[in-house]
């Protein structure tokens, strides 16, 4: 088999089982986990279409890989920032009780 | 493919799942971290080394002790008590899985993803960084003032209501029961 | 005869190897690299903790262990045969699974730190193009360790123990990086073995060409050091296991061979640093002169290694530990800006070249740092007469 | 010594990192600050003291020219970068050697004047950051690094004027500079990005390939906007303006009186040495852009940029010179003469070219840096007193202050022969008079000399001749002034006569560097190493020497029949020309009204214009608003009517059914971030089912 296919697998089994637990999950610091992992699979798609990629590319991919891996870092900085904040007010740290925009 | 590919990918899905499913939110982290070592390895054996590694020192070394010091200081160490009513997972596996089987499917009836004829020559870490310091130069630039930017905002957000606090408990009943003591 | 000497190791496990089909002839040539690293570095704790014991014993007027073996050199095999053979507590609260990984989770990561560590010419058990930061990633590893370890003991003490481990190797992580690149930036690499190579002297000169002899690497090398000493969390660093504070840190729930893990992946980590430190800025294996490249060259190796530890043994004897807001201020108010000071200079000494003019330039500027950074450091808190609330009357 | 020439950034590298490492040191450091600022700039100037001699040395023909270019920036593979270099040639090392000097002599003079001040360790970090971006724009070989240095150095000044922040007026004016040299700096910024839009470069000199050399000039002085305006000219007037700003002509001249509110130091080496030197350098270091592409150094007077340079420089010389003419405060006399010398500066540009202009900003920056010096010496001794009707008969206790003061005012005045104001000045009025187009600038610059010359001799008498006057309180004059007791007027310490006399003597020494009978400083700039005395040049400038000389007797001799002769009796009498001359008198007071003027028109504008803005929003938006609302109110009234009278039998099913419509959407909108993410990950299924397959059936 082509081997870009079982590693992309990978990745798609990766966000969705990612974003399944974000979606199932209330505790906001678990959500934030299941995004991370949505963030990792698509990482992994990067490398892989960098390494197997019809298009060959020198280095695109992995530098992005490696942009997202910033970003991903000062994502989970400013988020886990914000679950404290939003756990000092509601001494929770529960999604369910961040709802005060409700519509 | 290698059987070690399989192997990590085991562990990385494995992880994934315990992270996403674990009653504990610290088993959870842990969880996650196997996830992070597992992709690192899938990296390393695609001839990424650099970003294996940085994926290891960053997510490893930092995210996760992040996390796990959140868990601590929101107490969130102990039994969730509303992970227990699973009225939430059937909907989050309906559209998890719909995901999951789209895009797997999309992936299986592409015949565009053609194997590149020559396996890619492995960029050194020196040509990595002289293309971060060339071509990349401005993305750089901006991820950098990104961080600054984060770096700054995580701290003011989480010292903002240090003024509150004490109001509410804190060093006043500490001090009344000093006196009281005395 | 010498060259011979010299490559004795390396032809023994061409050896051993040769026979074995292509495929798999890397991978137990790594699995025999890994084993000889633990049999050498297992005998060395060994030894290590006896000669510790020792010393701090003279240092503090005593005899120290004496009874086992010639001069009590055999102390650390009775050791080791009680841990062994002691029964294994697990508290009955603790989680069971994170109690029982957290050793494991602490060792591997520190073993492998080995596995990129040039022991001498051809001797690297895994050359990788990125090994520096191989080794910085392993060694981020172990701080999860901790972190297991102290969470599920669920022991308030080992959790406070564990917190305080984690702050501090955090806080020493970054100078204990930031201090590396300089090295990779004067030798444009961050492989190990060429880093080693780097620092050998040229063709014609009688000094080789290490880092320490440079005004930015001798200020880079202490740094490293110190930040090596915070992370293998040795005194004057032991906060997290400060017996008067908290009993024993994040491992006072283990006992027997857990227990023994525990202490070997903190001497482990120590030799580990120390190699690294060797390898960075002390030529790893290359002779400091000329004339003696005869002498093998991982006996250089081991011998500078057999410096480094001694220096932990003497430092550990003599320092007083630190507080715990000292600990951080001096992380981050004087090591991170040096670290940061440093870099510059070694683009400065990397443009302005090895001749006068570069020392004229780079050794003001890091004595300049070193002494301003110290005393702002100093002057800011004066130390007044404690005033007790309760007890003064 | 010659590897000077390749390692000139280590001139303004010093004080940059003087001013780093105190700005590292703990907050009362004050002696570790002074050694380090006045260390690095003894540095710097022994480094511009090399490289001066290197140019000396070096150079035949074309003047020596040494650049050093490197890429600061590469952005994509293909050399598409951001190149920036240095420049050594003599005008940069005459520049460099200037500003070390007398930057050496002001910090040192700093260290004597700030002694009491608790902030000193900040003074001399934002000094030495300030001298380090001025010795960066002289020799930076780009616009871009220039620029940039020229940005540094505005914060730097804005943080020196403002250094004592507790003040109002102190804090007033250094927003003041601040903001005025900004208006023109968007000139420089604009004219910066139409040369690069030009000549794809903002390297000065590269090759070849630079900005200021025949190719780039050749395409820039044929293209033409309109009619006869060039593209040079057009960048020319935009760079231009940049320098009016920073050199403080008018219009924008408002805000360096103003500036005066910084420690006298500061003064000094911001209106006399180097901040408002660098509009003046900036026009000589694009000469050939603003000559219209001519790329003959010297007497290439052509060239509408040339003209209009010209034109503002003698207007401000004389309008500045009037307006100094009745101040009553030492240092803004001072400053106003700075603006009027500034213009004689680019007076001397406009139509003599760079070596006379930059004869006079040298000797200029010298002369006037003694001037403020010894001003910072009077204040000093009659402690923090500015109002010289406060002063007088200071002579007597301060004599090499005296002296020293008298020295540079009679250069300033251009006293004959031994000054050598009087050599630059009277180059410039040669070149005046010799001026094609118009006879204007001669004159102005003429009436300019006249007025010099009779405000320093007013200064001088009302300082430090008569008597003295310090002791005054309010209104009680004449008796107290007979027998002031010089309670408390001293000396000033060593550490701040010292730089006065160097100055001074320098101050004599430079006049002979330019003289028509020798012309050093012209043929240094243009490369010539070799000069002969040529006596016979002297026949045609004698006549405008004489004349000249004629001018500043006359000057000084009004001021000392009006000043000197009957000496101001107290502290509150009037002035002898608002007497005579009350209204003129107040206008030039009050400085022409300028200030008010900018006030009366571009301040007022923004105020009407908000005004006018918030009365539209209020009006007209607001109306419409209202009218809308109105609208809506009565639409509701009819289809309330409507609905009651009509359909109010099917009102209670509809009621039904939008509520139960609004209850699904608020299900959706129900402030989860979950749910909004689950919304999310259906969208995405959805999309892509139509994006794989969904067209591909079509």
């Amino acid at each position: 088999m082509n081997p870009i296919v079982p590693h992309l697998i990978v990745a798609v089994l990766l966000f969705a089982i990612g974003m399944t637990g974000a979606l199932a999950r209330r505790n906001a610091i678990l959500t934030l986990v299941g995004i991370e992992i949505m963030l990792n699979a698509a990482n992994l798609s990067f490398v892989v279409f960098w390494r197997f990629g019809p298009n060959p590319d020198p280095q695109t991919g992995l530098m992005f890989a490696l942009f997202s891996i910033a970003v991903a870092a000062a994502e989970a900085a400013v988020g886990l920032a914000l679950i404290i904040v939003l756990f000092r007010h509601r001494r929770t740290t529960s999604l369910d009780a961040a709802d005060s925009m409700k519509g | 493919m290698s059987p070690i590919f399989y192997f990590l990918a085991m562990l990385t899905l494995g992880g994934a799942v315990a992270a996403m499913s674990l009653r504990n939110p610290v088993h959870c982290a842990l969880s996650l971290v196997v996830t992070f070592v597992g992709l690192a390895g899938v990296y390393l054996g695609l001839g990424a080394h650099f970003l294996g590694l940085s994926q290891v020192l960053v997510y490893v070394g930092a995210v996760a002790i992040l996390l796990v010091f959140v868990l601590l200081l929101t107490r969130g160490s102990g039994k969730d008590e509303f992970d227990e009513r699973p009225d939430r997972w059937w909907p989050a596996l309906g559209v998890g899985g719909g995901l999951g089987g789209v895009l797997i499917a999309v992936v299986l009836a592409q015949p565009g993803l053609a194997l590149r004829t020559a396996p890619p020559e492995l960029p050194t870490v020196r040509a990595l960084g002289e293309s971060l310091m060339t071509d990349f130069v401005l993305p750089l630039q901006v991820v950098g003032v990104l961080l600054t930017a984060a770096l700054i905002g995580a701290a003011v957000l989480a010292l903002s209501d240090r003024r509150r606090t004490p109001q509410d408990s804190g060093p006043v009943t500490s001090r009344e029961e000093g006196e009281t003591r005395r | 005869m010498a060259a011979t000497l010299d490559q004795l190791f390396v032809q023994l496990l061409h050896g051993m190897t040769a026979p074995l089909p292509e495929a798999i002839r890397p991978w137990v040539a790594l699995a025999i690299s890994l084993g000889a690293i633990l049999a050498v570095f297992g005998l060395c704790f060994g030894i290590t903790t006896v000669c510790e014991r020792k010393a701090i014993a003279r240092m503090q007027n005593r005899l120290g262990p004496n009874r086992v073996g010639p001069y009590g050199f055999l102390q650390f095999a009775a050791d080791g045969i009680k841990t062994l053979t002691k029964e294994d507590i697990v508290p009955r609260t603790a989680d069971q699974v994170v109690h029982f990984l957290a050793p494991l989770a602490l060792l591997v990561p520190v073993v492998l730190t080995f596995l990129v560590l040039p022991f001498g010419r051809n001797m690297t058990a895994m050359d990788l193009e990125v090994g520096l930061l191989f080794f910085f990633a392993a060694g981020a590893s172990t701080e999860l360790a901790v972190f297991m370890a102290g969470w599920s003991s669920r022991n308030k003490y080992s959790l406070l123990g564990a917190m305080r481990a984690i702050a501090q190797m955090l806080s020493y992580e970054l100078p204990f990086i930031l201090s590396t690149i300089g090295v990779v930036m004067i030798t444009g690499a961050l492989s190990t073995t060429k880093i080693v190579e780097a620092q050998a002297a040229a063709p014609g000169e009688w000094l080789a060409r290490w880092h320490v002899f440079t005004p930015w690497g001798l200020a880079a090398f202490l740094l490293f050091l110190i930040a090596a000493f915070a992370e293998s969390n040795r005194s004057p660093f032991d906060l997290p296991e400060g017996e008067s504070e908290i009993v024993a840190g994040y491992f006072i729930e283990y006992s027997g061979f857990k227990f023994a893990l525990f202490f070997m992946a903190e001497y482990l980590g120590m030799f580990s640093s120390s190699g690294m430190a060797v390898t960075l800025f002390l030529g790893g294996w290359t002779a400091p002169f000329a004339f003696l490249d005869w002498v093998p060259s991982w006996m250089w190796f081991f011998g500078k290694l057999g410096v480094l530890i001694a220096l932990f043994i003497w430092v550990r004897g003599t320092t007083p530990r630190l507080r715990m807001d000292q600990l951080m201020d001096f992380a981050w108010k004087f090591m991170l800006p040096l670290a940061l000071i440093i870099l510059p200079t070694a683009a400065i000494w990397h443009y302005a070249g090895r001749g006068w003019l570069g020392w004229l330039v780079t050794a003001p500027i890091v004595v300049g740092a070193y002494v301003l950074l110290g005393r702002s450091l100093v002057g800011r808190r004066r130390i007044r007469q404690r005033s007790y609330r309760y007890a003064a009357t | 010594m010659t590897w000077i020439a390749t390692q000139i950034w280590l001139i303004p590298m010093l004080p940059l990192l003087a001013a780093g490492v105190i700005g590292l040191l703990p907050r009362r450091s004050d002696q570790p600050a002074m050694a380090l600022a006045v260390g690095s700039m003894a540095g710097a100037l022994v480094l511009s003291v090399l490289a001066f001699l290197f140019t000396l040395t070096h150079g035949g023909e074309e003047p020596a020219r040494i650049l050093t270019q490197f890429e600061w920036l590469r952005v994509g593979t293909a050399g598409a970068g951001v190149r920036l270099g240095f420049i050594l040639d003599p005008l940069a090392a005459m520049m460099l050697v200037m500003v070390t000097f007398v930057g050496l002599l002001i910090f040192v003079f700093s260290a004597g004047y700030m002694a009491e001040d608790d902030n000193r360790a900040r003074f001399f970090g934002f000094l030495s950051l300030f001298a380090a971006a001025m010795l960066g724009l002289v020799i930076s070989n780009s616009l871009l690094l220039l620029f940039a240095c020229w940005e540094v150095m505005g914060l730097a000044s804005y943080l020196l004027i403002g250094f004592w922040f507790e003040k109002p007026s102190a804090a007033a004016a250094a927003k003041k500079a601040f903001i005025v040299t900004r208006i023109g700096d968007l000139g420089l910024f604009l004219g910066m990005l139409w040369l690069y839009r030009e000549t794809g470069t903002l390297l000065f000199y590269d090759g070849g390939a630079g900005a200021l050399e025949p190719g780039a000039l050749a395409a820039m002085t044929t293209n033409r906007v309109t009619g006869t305006l060039t593209v040079a000219t057009c960048i020319s007037l935009l760079l231009f303006f940049g320098a009016v700003g920073k050199s403080g002509q008018v219009p924008l001249h408002v805000w360096l009186p103003d500036a005066m509110e910084g420690p006298t130091p500061v003064s000094a080496l911001i209106h006399a040495a180097t901040m408002v030197a660098a509009g003046v350098f900036l026009v000589a270091r694009t000469f050939p852009l603003m000559a219209g592409g001519v790329d003959v150094p010297v007497q290439s007077g052509a060239g509408l940029a040339l003209g209009v340079v010209a034109t503002v420089g003698s207007v401000t010389a004389v309008f500045a010179a009037l307006m100094a003419v009745a101040q009553t405060d030492i240092k803004r006399v001072l400053a106003y003469s700075t603006v009027s010398q500034l213009g004689y500066m680019f007076l001397g540009l406009g139509t003599g070219g760079v070596a006379v202009g930059m004869f006079h900003l040298i000797t200029h920056a010298f002369f006037k840096a003694l001037l403020f010096l010894g001003a910072g010496s009077v204040i000093h001794g009659c402690h923090h007193e500015q109002d010289i009707r406060r002063m007088g008969g200071l002579r007597r206790w301060m004599p090499l202050t005296f002296a020293t003061y008298a020295i540079g005012m009679m250069a300033l005045a251009g006293v004959p022969l031994f000054f050598s104001g009087f050599w630059s000045k009277d180059e410039i009025l040669h070149a005046a008079w010799g001026w094609g187009p118009s006879r204007w600038p001669f004159i102005l610059g003429a009436v300019g000399a006249f007025l010099t010359a009779f405000y320093m001799t007013r200064q001088m008498a009302e300082v430090f001749f008569g008597p003295h006057r310090g002791g005054d309180g309010g209104g009680d004059g004449d008796d107290h002034a007979a027998h002031a007791p010089a309670t408390g007027v001293h000396e000033s310490p060593r550490v701040m006569t010292v730089p006065l006399v160097l100055l001074a003597v320098s101050t004599l020494i430079l006049g002979w560097l330019g003289t028509p009978a020798w012309p050093w400083f012209e043929s240094y700039l243009s490369g010539h190493r070799h000069v002969p005395v040529a006596w016979d040049r002297l026949g045609h400038a004698i006549p405008l020497m004489v004349a000249s000389t004629v001018i500043v007797a006359l000057g000084i001799g009004l001021g000392w029949m009006l000043y000197g002769k009957r000496p101001r009796a107290s502290a509150t009498a009037a002035d002898v020309m608002e007497t005579r001359w009350p209204r003129i008198f107040a206008v030039l007071r009050d400085r022409f009204y300028v200030d008010e003027f900018y006030e009366a028109t571009v301040v007022r504008a923004h105020r009407a214009s908000s005004r006018v803005d918030r009365w539209l929003d209020r009006l007209v938006i607001g109306g419409l608003v209202l009218a809308a609302g109105a609208l809506a109110r009565a639409l509701a009234f009819a289809v309330r009517m409507v609905d009651e009278l009509l359909v109010n039998a099917g009102f209670d099913a509809g009621c039904g059914v939008m509520r139960w419509i609004g209850q699904g959407f608020s299900r959706i909108q129900n402030g989860g971030a979950q749910r909004y993410l689950g919304w999310l990950g259906m969208a995405m299924v959805v999309l892509t089912i139509l994006v794989i397959w969904g067209w591909e059936g079509r």
